[in-house]
């Protein structure tokens, strides 16, 4: 297998596939062992290029590869758990890393050995990430970090950051910036579990202080951080599917699920929310289902961030209401003891515990203020708000 | 219960659909400018039969949804649906939405030479229920038997599309009565309407001969109606949306566009979003409709009462955001709420729709 | 009766209108010498000065003598056809006028015999009435005129009209205004019935070619325009009253007594929109009945601006609802062909037409999103909008 | 049916209830700041006891409705909503709104005593019935009655400020049972609740010894808790804007204060709107409480019902515009937000009150 070769089709990976497995058996392998076989046989990601785990195939064959192993029972590589590495950092490091940096980090990355986390927003730095304070200062070969981000999951787990912060205070906000890959084990890095609302630390706060981060660790030229972050939050878009969304998903299932289970609570006002909630959620499914068509037939369209507008609504609505059919109950809690949870499994939890929840789906990943402007202004032709931002150096800012 | 759900389907516009709609656009816009359609609803000629009989006869907009071999296009409702949404986006004065429920009950009759002159545009026929008649409501009865001829008594008011139909489909105990709308024992009375667009008509019969067929399933018709009104409702509403979008842009208070106030832009965001929404259960509904799926009670639910709402909060923005002038006869701001808001009424409420969709996906009051 | 005397108390008036009355039999006398000899006598406006229809009475004594006049069955003074007489021209007049003008206009507008109108907003300039660009140009003692108005009450019935026009265009567009009384009858001066979205003509467009106004009707100084329009819109609030407002008054009085007319037409989800809508406006009730009781109190308080854009609000959407329970009938409509009413009975008209005719409420008299800036300034202390026309000369400005 | 007007009465507030405000706001600030009532929720101690023992025997806040022949302070609801607004501001643990509703329920009965010590902070009682009974809802019956004594069984779960209760009142048939809180036969399970600044109580009788009395009307009590909830809820929506307000002031993100942009100030004007109409009708709903009037089931139906969704949408867009800090466990946003959607169950929902004004008003389903 040389990167020489045409790039594979559908046919030729599910060959190799299962050659590969005829080679490897997920039953007696190592599991690690197992993983790191398959990246070396450009099968962890096919459409990445040839010795980096891939064998430069075409976009869109990867799922068949996956289904291929699953169904082998072949180890998995911790993809919830590493869904930052996988979906944010991995990409951003094949576009941006020298070989010498896609060398060092896509293996253990791609196998789970190593977490990765995201540090980019700040305190002071929530929509206008641009406008971060985290310091890198020059000294030698490497950089000195201080500073403090928020919002970071799985960093409490991760071996590995990737990291914007600020190199010219002088310059203007969007041109003062660098990228970092930031050791997660170095002095100076200190993480702490960040309580939310529900009682539970899902997020953790990061702090940094005087931590050394050697000259190769940075990806792309000082100076171009804003760009190398804006290609990592491009990859964050969560991807709407193609196939058939399931009728009553999301927070309108459990809420349709106790409406149906205790007719004793009905009101006539409640009955109309209900049906409100019903019809919404079933449009707002419909869609994202059409968005989806629209992607594969590439014509990708503006709808996601209406799409992302509705479904915090609609979770932050269906999920009170829930709260309210439980009447006594409702005013019950499960725990608000401090605890770390892995991974969320909304379903399982109370309509209390989903009503605190869901509050953040307005604020995490592009608040709902900051997607009507970009509704506003990308789709409809809006004037952009009037900024005093741009062309100031960083440290003249009020902050 | 275990809710489903069904196989969505194609959900965007084929290239055919896009090539009717630029015919049926460029027709309209050159035919019915909205100050013609202002100044018709000064007049007692309410619908415009010239831009109807163009309609019918060059773009063939009756037969879409009638197989070719009786006498139709061969297309579906979902071609009409694109239809509807550019005559909603021009509140245009023709008869389209009494022919597409005419049309989905004489589908099931074998009246096939009255659906292949229906579908040519040689005559207009209308189902005879009042207006706000949801699917699955009960249907009025309006006629006495006599005889040999069937001689049909009674009255049936507020019939959209009956100005200027030539046949009347009237629901009657056994079956659908065919009455011609110009015939003996047949008054219509032209009704002063809120939307001016389409006016209604009462109907009193007084010993109209008739003849009663069968096969007509009048609450079918009336859900492909919601279906397609959906789709009516979702042009009308884009055609607000970007009239509104146009004069921010234009109008300056303050020595800035309108259009820079970041509370309007925020509004017209939602109202954008509320739309793509629409469009979605408008496309859905429609493309049950064509294929004639079991979830077409379900879908044509959704999308009426979730058009009803989008259209009427994108006629009423549109309305407030334009301040005084949008107040005024002379601006067409006013021509899009009232057939909002009358369309928010047209073949059930957004209110009746809900209470069926309780029905169907069993949320029970 | 002189002007030298103190200022007349309740028992004073009470007195005085007594004698009058017995000089002045109501029921012989001819109406229009009537009300010149109250005007004379200084019973027209007490609190007004002496010889100008008043006796410098204190604020407040009015109502006294009004319900003494009408209780004798005097005639009355066509107070709603010349409310902007009466309510806006008469303070201004007498706050800025020189004595040859209080006596010119005065007496005439008092009686009612002079109606007078209010040429202010233009088809360009609304909420930003002080962009309006309606041309006044000094030629020897006259001013020409040359602009178009709109939105003008009664013009159709005003023998004058208060006016603001720009007489400087090189200044900043606050400063380059005067105000002007107008001859309704001038040549050039047209005056044209506005059609509205409910088909009727309640009000007027006013086209203003070569209009020549004297110097001598000129109110305040050149260039003090907006100062003494800012004195006239004062004047128009409407007065939030002492007393009790009834329950179920405005929009939700026909909507409940439909509602109980007709329980055909009840469903539960519209039974659910009924009742928030009442209690919505029992609190909008209780909330101007509280403003009131404020200002009695001598606290005035802003909720002025709040209380316009919820009856704006409770107006369009009881209408609405109404509409919709009359189901078949509300697709119905009286009559829309061009009629002018004289004086709008909202009570006796259709819900279709209510619903239409309350379009208008949140944008006449200030449009619902200008008060919501007036809330967040004024009483929130936020921000003001950004601006860029206060210190540019008006003909520069984009318009 | 007439709709009548009834005199609305002094909606203000006058010098003495502004002092009786300025007196427990200092005490309140000083006393339990946010942070240290976000601490104690994570403790067992979750009744600020401390605080409550100032409040009472400082201020007598527990007496203010209490005639001073019966050892109040002969105010009345009134003085004791203004407390309510202050408490709610500061969502202070206290057991206030309990006190509040077992006074109403003690005042019809001839327990002086009890209520004495009741109204001096000597003691604290409270209505044993579920969190969530509105005013004209069944009450729950949970009492046997044995030979001489009356002994109580049954269980009353989520009791509201039973936590540091003292007496229970047990709504039984034919009266009111007063039973020792830490009684024989008496088990109290504090409930992980919702709202941690007012945890929840289970009540088990099991023989519980009890004495039972007459004449407390459980109804009117409860209806005047929610018209004094109605100034809770006003107090900690007022409590939402400022802090909204002065955040927005304070935070930049692009270049300028979020409080400049218009969309973030039109919201907080249309909640500021909001929160007047609040402030009248919890003034009405505590005059008619104060006064006794005729129109209080009304009265108090409307304040709640709207005091519940205006805390709510307080809460709600203090959350959403502090951004990423205000989800965070230490600030102070979530405390309101929990108190303010417990809040909208307490003594019946908004869906709930307006339900009851439906009969009350006669606009029936």
């Amino acid at each position: 297998m040389t990167s020489t070769d045409a790039p594979p089709d559908a046919a030729t990976l599910a060959d190799r596939v299962e050659q590969f497995l005829a080679e490897h058996d997920p039953e007696t392998s190592e599991p690690a062992e197992f993983l790191r076989a398959r990246f070396a046989a450009g099968l962890a990601w096919v459409h990445y290029p040839a010795g980096l785990g891939g064998l430069g195939a075409a976009n869109g064959l990867q799922t068949a590869v996956d289904a291929a192993f699953a169904e082998a029972g072949a180890p998995e590589n911790r993809p919830r758990l590493n869904v930052i590495g996988l979906g944010m950092a991995a990409p951003t490091i094949l576009r941006f890393g020298t070989d010498a940096q896609h060398q060092r980090w896509l293996p253990s990355l791609w196998t789970g050995e190593d977490i990765w986390c995201q540090l980019f927003s700040e305190p002071g730095a929530g929509s206008d990430l641009a406008g971060l304070a985290t310091s890198a200062v020059r000294d030698g070969d490497d950089w000195v970090v201080n500073g403090q981000k928020v919002w970071t999951s799985m960093a409490h787990h991760a071996r590995w950051g990737i990291l914007v912060a600020r190199t010219d205070p002088q310059a203007p906000k969007h041109r003062g910036l660098s990228y970092f890959v930031v050791d997660m084990h170095a002095p100076g890095v200190e993480v702490r579990g960040l309580r939310q609302i529900t009682g539970e630390a899902e997020f953790n706060e990061v702090f940094l202080t005087d931590v050394r981060i050697p000259d190769d660790q940075r990806l792309g030229e000082v100076g171009q951080g804003w760009a190398v972050a804006q290609y990592t939050l491009m990859n964050e878009r969560v991807a709407i599917g193609g196939g058939t969304v399931p009728r009553e998903s999301g927070a309108v299932g459990p809420l349709a699920t106790r409406w149906r289970e205790h007719p004793e609570a009905h009101t006539p006002g409640l009955h109309d929310r209900m049906l409100r909630l019903w019809v919404q959620t079933e449009a707002a499914r419909l869609t994202a289902e059409r968005l989806g068509q629209q992607q594969a037939a590439g014509q990708p369209g503006p709808e996601g961030s209406g799409v992302k507008i509705t479904y915090a609504r609609l979770n932050q609505e269906c999920s009170s209401l829930e709260l309210e059919l439980r009447g006594e109950d409702g005013l019950r809690y499960p725990d608000y003891s401090e605890r770390r949870p892995e991974v969320e499994d909304y379903a399982s939890r109370d309509a209390q515990w989903r009503y605190l929840r869901f509050r953040a789906n307005s604020i995490e990943g592009g608040t709902s203020e900051i997607l009507r402007n970009v509704v506003a202004e990308r789709v409809l032709g809006l004037p952009a708000e009037a900024r005093a931002d741009k062309d100031v150096p960083w440290k003249d800012l009020p902050r | 219960m275990t809710v489903t759900t069904p196989e969505t389907g194609d959900l965007l516009y084929s290239d055919v659909e896009e090539d009717l709609r630029a015919s049926v656009r460029a027709l309209v816009e050159k035919q019915a400018p909205w100050d013609a359609v202002l100044r018709r609803t000064d007049t007692d000629d309410s619908v415009d039969t010239e831009l109807w009989a163009r309609l019918t006869r060059e773009i063939g907009v009756a037969g879409l949804a009638v197989p070719e071999e009786r006498g139709g296009a061969g297309a579906s409702w979902r071609e009409a649906a694109v239809v509807a949404e550019e005559l909603g986006r021009a509140v245009a004065p023709v008869p389209f939405l009494g022919t597409v429920v005419a049309t989905a009950v004489l589908l099931g009759t074998g009246e096939d030479e009255l659906l292949a002159a229906v579908a040519a545009g040689e005559r207009t026929a209308v189902l005879a229920v009042g207006a706000t008649r949801g699917a699955g409501r009960p249907l009025p009865v309006t006629v006495e038997r006599q005889g040999a001829g069937d001689l049909l008594a009674g009255a049936v008011t507020a019939v959209v599309d009956a100005v200027t139909a030539d046949v009347l489909l009237v629901p009657v105990e056994g079956g659908i009565a065919v009455v011609e709308a110009d015939g003996d024992g047949v008054t219509r009375t032209t009704v002063e309407s809120f939307d001016m667009t389409r006016r209604l008509t009462d109907i009193a019969f007084d010993g109209a001969p008739a003849r009663v067929v069968t096969g007509g399933d009048t609450g079918k018709a009336l859900r492909v109606g919601a279906a397609i009104l959906a789709s009516e409702q979702l042009g009308l509403a884009e055609r607000c949306l970007a009239d509104t979008v146009a004069y921010l842009r234009e109008r300056h208070q303050f020595g800035r566009q309108l259009a820079s106030y970041q509370a309007l832009k925020h509004r017209l965001a939602d109202l954008w979003v509320a739309i793509t929404q629409a469009r979605a259960t408008a496309r859905y509904a429609a493309r049950c409709a064509a294929d004639d799926t079991a979830d077409l009670p379900v879908a044509a639910a959704v999308a009426a009462a979730h058009g009803a709402d989008v259209a009427l909060l994108a006629a009423e923005e549109a309305l407030q955001l334009h301040g005084g002038i949008g107040f005024t006869w002379e601006h067409p701001a006013h021509l899009f709420l009232k057939r909002a808001r009358a369309d928010a009424l047209l073949l059930g409420s957004a209110d009746h729709h809900r209470s069926v969709l309780a029905d169907l996906v069993d949320l029970p009051a």
